[in-house]
């Protein structure tokens, strides 16, 4: 646990969120990244429990959240009404904006500064 | 019979309905999303199924908190979270309840905080929103719930992923309505709306 | 081959692609979805060779394509100005458009209607 | 010595500066990219060089073209169309000039065309820029590159992987320029510039 911040890759499908990880991992060796993809039996959908657990496992007090679609965000709103950690879901482009924010906490750019350089990849809700 | 006992039996009503109309629901649910809604809710009832057998209750809070909790744990899809909510949230109201409009109305409540779907948004809401309506009025009956249903048809979709099709989410029932008139019709069934 | 445009997605990383593919095909059971992941040897990476020849495997002569990181924009273009084969490259968030995509090419929406639609999608270029 | 062996000899003291600072490629790329740059050029020259081995060239076109298609074919990145775009693009210029400043000017336009950077965007373009303009004047040296590398430190990158990191992209040297000015000491220690 390096950095403040650790990173959450929610998406519908384990290896869209696993492959992810992969990409991000090359750009930010430093950065706590973890997914939570698909269901408990490996079927496409989203995990209240595997999101929660997930969460819970971070080192870090503070979570950044990405998701693919809109119905693993109210997961990760539930998941995030009963944590005590501090959590921050994003609605950017899901790839895009969790390479991004990777890259800038591996360098150490504060919070708000990349939520402001993000600001231009929110393209949900 | 106790209030407990009542939704029971409307639970398994409902359970039944669902698992039977699994693949209408999934058709229902492939014209216009993903068509897997019927196969969600199916794995969600059985395992509160299995919860209500190993459990027993003496009071709707717990009952309800443990139905919601497992439909959050194991229906995978957007309805999951979105019956949960509902579940969980009128746990928390039949602490200080037992009026069956304000339980599903503060149903609804949880189910629109976590969707933020308003009305005619073709969703569940558009079932909800008109059957508790009803319910405080003491009107709730089968054709309320008809028409609720059948009023989704027109709807365009602007919440879910039936909203990424945009104009051609209309036409179509939208499923979440229709596995929520299973419900109601579930409740009206078990007679939990008769005071 | 039911619709008239092919749907190929590029992603850095195979499972990426591959993952998001499962998640179009859900929805989208009769558009024709090809992946063109990482490099050939697996690595994350995306290969002009690869993406050349999935193009060319379409039975479709209109293929609209979508990518992850702007590198993969490059060996498309590339691929692109090689092919006989009329293809359109997407700008937009890689999953999200290419999901409304797919949704739209299975729901037979005109082209000019589904461009219109995934417009608020485009964050790239 | 033919244009074409000068070339090829050229290309061989580029494998090999690449080759041997493959690491430090790849640590300049990890500061402000994802550490690939080395490995995917190393990657690159090696499958050109088993290229040239098979093949004998008796003109410009023919060299520059299968240069151009093994690095695009195996770089991998980013650079394996930047470079790959260049040669091909000198390629076509070689079929009615062998003026070794048109050669590079129409490579630069390739690398443009390809990757739409301007110069000042800290990429390839800013060393291959200033390398094409003094060899158009004919004082391309050591210096030039150089200071043409060394300009790209105080740079934010706007395109490429790079770009991600906004200002924390200044203070480094871009990996692509640090090879770019590999590539053109080859040339100068080749004599490919010499007339
Ligand atoms: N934001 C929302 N608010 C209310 N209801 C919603 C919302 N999103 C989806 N739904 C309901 O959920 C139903 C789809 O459930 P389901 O198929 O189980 O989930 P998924 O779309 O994740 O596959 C829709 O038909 C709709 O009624
Ligand atoms: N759009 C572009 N225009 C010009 N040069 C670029 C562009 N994008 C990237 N580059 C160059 O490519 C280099 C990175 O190459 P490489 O690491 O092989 O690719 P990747 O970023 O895909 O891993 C950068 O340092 C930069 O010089
Ligand atoms: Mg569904
Ligand atoms: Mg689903
Ligand atoms: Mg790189
Ligand atoms: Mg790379």
């Amino acid at each position: 646990m390096s950095k403040s911040f650790g990173v959450l890759l929610v998406s519908h499908v384990e290896r869209v969120a696993s492959g992810l990880k992969q990409l991000l991992d090359q750009v930010a060796s430093d950065v706590t990244i973890k997914t939570a993809g698909g269901t408990e039996d490996g079927d496409v959908g989203t995990s209240f429990d595997l999101i929660s657990e997930t969460l819970e496992s971070f080192e870090e007090d503070n979570v950044l959240c990405f998701y693919d679609l809109g119905s693993a965000k109210m997961n990760l709103d539930m998941a995030t009404e009963m944590t005590e950690k501090n959590v921050e879901i994003l609605n950017t482009a899901f790839i895009e904006g969790a390479y991004t924010t990777a890259s800038l906490l591996q360098a150490d750019v504060p919070l708000d500064n990349i939520k402001e350089q993000i600001s231009k990849l929110v393209i949900k809700e | 019979m106790a209030q407990t006992e009542k939704w029971i039996k409307s639970f398994e009503h409902f359970s039944k309905k669902i698992t039977d109309e699994k693949s209408f629901l999934n058709e229902l649910d492939s014209a216009i999303g993903d068509g897997d809604h019927g196969s969600n809710l199916t794995r969600g009832v059985a395992a509160v199924n299995e919860k209500l057998e190993q459990q027993s209750y003496d009071n709707l809070s717990d009952l309800f908190k443990d139905i919601g909790m497992v439909l959050v744990s194991k229906v995978g899809g957007a309805s999951g979270p979105l019956y949960g909510s509902a579940f969980i949230s009128m746990a928390k109201k039949s602490k200080e309840s037992d009026d069956i409009s304000s339980l599903l109305s503060s149903g609804l409540d949880g189910i629109i905080k976590r969707g933020k779907a308003e009305t005619g948004e073709k969703t569940m809401v558009d079932v909800w929103a008109p059957a508790v309506d009803a319910l405080k009025d003491g009107t709730l009956d089968q054709s309320v719930i008809d028409s609720a249903l059948e009023s989704t048809i027109d709807m365009k979709a602007t919440k879910g992923r039936a909203s990424y099709l945009g104009d051609r989410s209309i036409g179509h029932i939208d499923p979440g309505a229709q596995s929520s008139a299973y419900f109601f019709e579930s409740l009206l069934e078990a007679g939990v709306t008769d005071e």
